[in-house]
């Protein structure tokens, strides 16, 4: 990181996230950081996680060795079932996604505008991309919430004032975990909304690439248990 | 009576596929590809194919020497792939396609996972297009048909017909009632509806027709056309746990 | 009738036209008297019924007292399942119907015209119509059969040059058996293909509204067993 | 824990529904028809229903005095239908509905059955609109836009989303998992997939969640919202076997 300050850890970032869940609502995690946001206790909180190859109410991964070779979740990972479990096939898992019955998807991304406009598909100069199913579930899910690093490998911010590589969809970002702290994208643009612990907001602002909007009291990230 | 539908082996059964054919691969992961029909395809030795598919090789849970597309591909069997995975996800990942992508060998149509299923949902239920709020206002919509629907935009999407369907399934009856398990269920029914001719690869023993509860069927065996039963490993191909894997590997490097 | 002939019952009307149905054809039977032709002695040749309400591979009607309440055909008649059976939703089914999986629906019909269009959805002055399933059957299945009368109770034709009530769909109709005799529309008009025992041509000719083609041998509709 | 689906009476269920709503009732023929919704909704009297069906009464294989759409047309709760049949088959044959369409009190739209089927459908995947083959050169496309594809001619349908769907189920898990039995599916799925609110009337007890297996689920619950296990005759509505009817009917006629 270019100012060598490191925040939160991914599963930090995604409890964080996670906490934003509400009862009953319908989760789709994307391939990477996001996957952990089911390591969170939801405690009394009933969580229905869907994958885009049609697995509605799955569980926990499974251990090694008793992996039940027919169930993946859309990261290829092997995991458990809910007793609410049903499966669909492709075209319904998508009628899902499409009718708005996903109440959130936590993405990863290569950038965020502070327009809400964002790119996960396509690195820059590359030929071909991996969309899967981001671009569904951007464009449709009631809320898109983003887990991702705040800076490139390189020090770059991907906090950006617009996106440089192509979009995976426009103006539907409403909240954004990163390392450094929580970010909501507001009609007004950018907004810091917690920040990580041990991390100064002249830090964040130095790593974001677009105005921040910095209200009177940041209250450090949301930690539980 | 017609005809069976079981095939003794899987050559047999895409014997007859013709060069030029847009064909989909069944599949999510690993989870319900048609690895032996892959293979068998791949010493069949059609050329200039259309390859649908969710993408271009499986997932992490299959020995690195099982036959994905990969084997198409380098056979140079290959035309042009449909799929909504065209590059790696990792840049450290190294794809197969990739290297005739970017040498212009192959060509490449990039498609959202959900308007890869409706595609070819519609192929199979008479739809010739539909709309779609998916990909509206990126690269992909450039230049493209959209539509305003109650305030919306929308994008203009074809059917994708198939000319054959390549998938695996789980339960199979003589007629080609078949039943998918868990996660295997993903794009298989939907090839196979879009597809003029269906091939599957059963796993278990293909029952006697009636076998499958009528509200218990996953597909209908009237989209269904060849099936083989697939042999035990080593002649017939399985996925196997990733502990089994790494054996597997180690075991191959040891030699 | 207005001549008083009689010509085939309805049972061969139906027995006529599902000689046609060739082994392992998916076949969509319309109310009415279509439903006549499961009656139909197929022998060795598998045929498979399908009705909208998503029923592939129904089999005879149910006797008295012995009927599965939750199983009809699209008529509402009770049936029995075929071992082959499989159900599906109505999407599914009407996708079956629209993809060109049905070989051949047999459809009732108040008019039929020489063109192959054909009406059977609206009567005369009626406000309203019942379509159910038979505009996306006609405009989809590969082949499209039509059993009906001769003439209207009132002795007008049903077998017309064009249409005069609304049509179901257009150019659509292949062949056309009536208790008079089979007919068939080709390129260049109606042909009388097969004539009813006991009717003269004349008679066919008088209780057709548009021009008829006659080969020079029109053998009587074959009957079996 | 979310908020229990089970509710303890189907007037409870329907307690809420509001004048002017939009409502899908599932069924064809009888078999899976929501005919203890209909009762409940007729007592609960909201008014100006836009009601989709795939027509206006249930088939022969139903009491004559059970309750159908004709008792909401009959207490002037209905302003539109939406359906495949508004007309009786035959002429000998008497709807209540015509009674009331043809003198102008309520509107209709027909529609015919794969366009309805595929409409809900439509709403239920997030797909605005497509194109279908059926009723291209009828009145019924007059005036309306069509399109060709791939040299035929097709015409351009709107999704149909529903407010409430009322459909009737064979098993059901505490979740709102679904199954239905035989030719019970038909509209309901589809139904329930459009509406934004789901009560369904459920044939068997409800079964504790985990009770089906997923690969079994005809619905899944998360499209179900409400239900109501159907109490046996006579306070709950059953369909009934052509003999068992006629016999009832003998006997009311005999009092």
């Amino acid at each position: 990181m270019s100012d060598g300050a490191k925040g939160l850890t991914r599963q930090q970032m995604c409890d964080r996230v996670a906490m934003e869940f509400q009862d009953g609502w319908v989760v789709n995690l994307g391939i990477g950081i996001p996957t952990l946001c089911s390591n969170f206790n939801f405690g009394d909180k009933q969580i229905i996680f869907h994958a885009e190859n049609g697995v509605i109410g799955y569980g926990p991964l499974t251990g090694a060795g008793r992996e039940d070779l027919h169930l993946v979740n859309a990261g290829g990972q092997h995991v458990t079932l809910n007793p609410e479990a049903a499966i669909v096939h492709h075209a319904d898992s998508f009628g899902i996604i499409r009718s708005g019955r996903i109440d959130v998807t936590v993405l990863g991304a290569y950038e965020v505008a502070e327009n809400g406009d964002f790119a996960n598909w396509k690195m820059a100069g590359q030929k071909g991309g991996g969309i899967g199913g981001a671009m569904d579930l951007a464009a449709c899910a009631k809320h898109v919430f983003l887990a991702m690093e705040q800076v490139t490998r390189r020090g770059q911010p991907r906090l950006v004032e617009r996106c440089t590589i192509p979009v995976t969809a426009r103006g539907v970002v409403d909240l954004v975990i990163t390392n450094y702290g929580l970010f909501e994208i507001t009609p007004e643009g950018m907004a810091l909304r917690e920040i990580a612990p041990g991390l100064s907001i002249d830090q964040v602002r130095a790593t974001t690439g677009c105005n921040l909007l910095i209200p009177d009291e940041v209250p450090p990230v949301r930690m539980r248990g | 009576m017609s005809k069976s539908k079981i095939y003794p082996s899987f050559a047999d059964a895409v014997a007859d596929i013709p060069d030029g054919s847009t064909i989909g691969f069944g599949g999510f992961a690993v989870v319900g590809m048609p690895i032996n029909l892959y293979e068998a395809l791949s010493k069949q030795g059609a050329k200039g194919l259309t390859c649908v598919s969710n993408g271009t090789r499986g997932g992490s849970t299959m020995p690195s020497d099982a036959p994905t597309m990969e084997w198409l591909i380098r056979n140079d069997q290959v035309k042009k792939v449909i799929c909504s995975f065209t590059a790696p996800t990792r840049a450290s990942q190294k794809l197969v396609f990739s290297e005739y992508y970017e040498k212009g060998l192959i060509d490449a149509e990039l498609v959202p996972q959900g308007t890869l299923a409706e595609r070819m949902r519609a192929a199979g239920a008479g739809i010739p297009a539909f709309y779609t709020p998916a990909a509206v206002g990126t690269e992909l919509a450039e230049g493209r048909e959209t539509r305003v629907f109650n305030g919306r935009e929308y994008l203009l999407e074809e059917a994708l017909p198939l000319d054959y369907a390549f998938i695996r399934a789980y339960q199979a009856d003589a007629f080609g009632n078949l039943r998918f398990r868990r996660s295997q269920r993903n794009f298989n029914p939907l090839m196979a509806m879009a597809a003029r001719v269906t091939i599957v690869e059963v796993e278990e023993d293909i029952l006697p027709v009636g076998a499958i509860d009528p509200d218990d069927v996953h597909l209908p065996g009237i989209f269904v056309h060849r099936m083989v039963k697939i042999p035990p490993p080593p002649e017939g191909w399985w996925p196997q746990r990733p502990a089994e894997i790494a054996k597997l590997e180690a075991d191959r490097n040891a030699r």
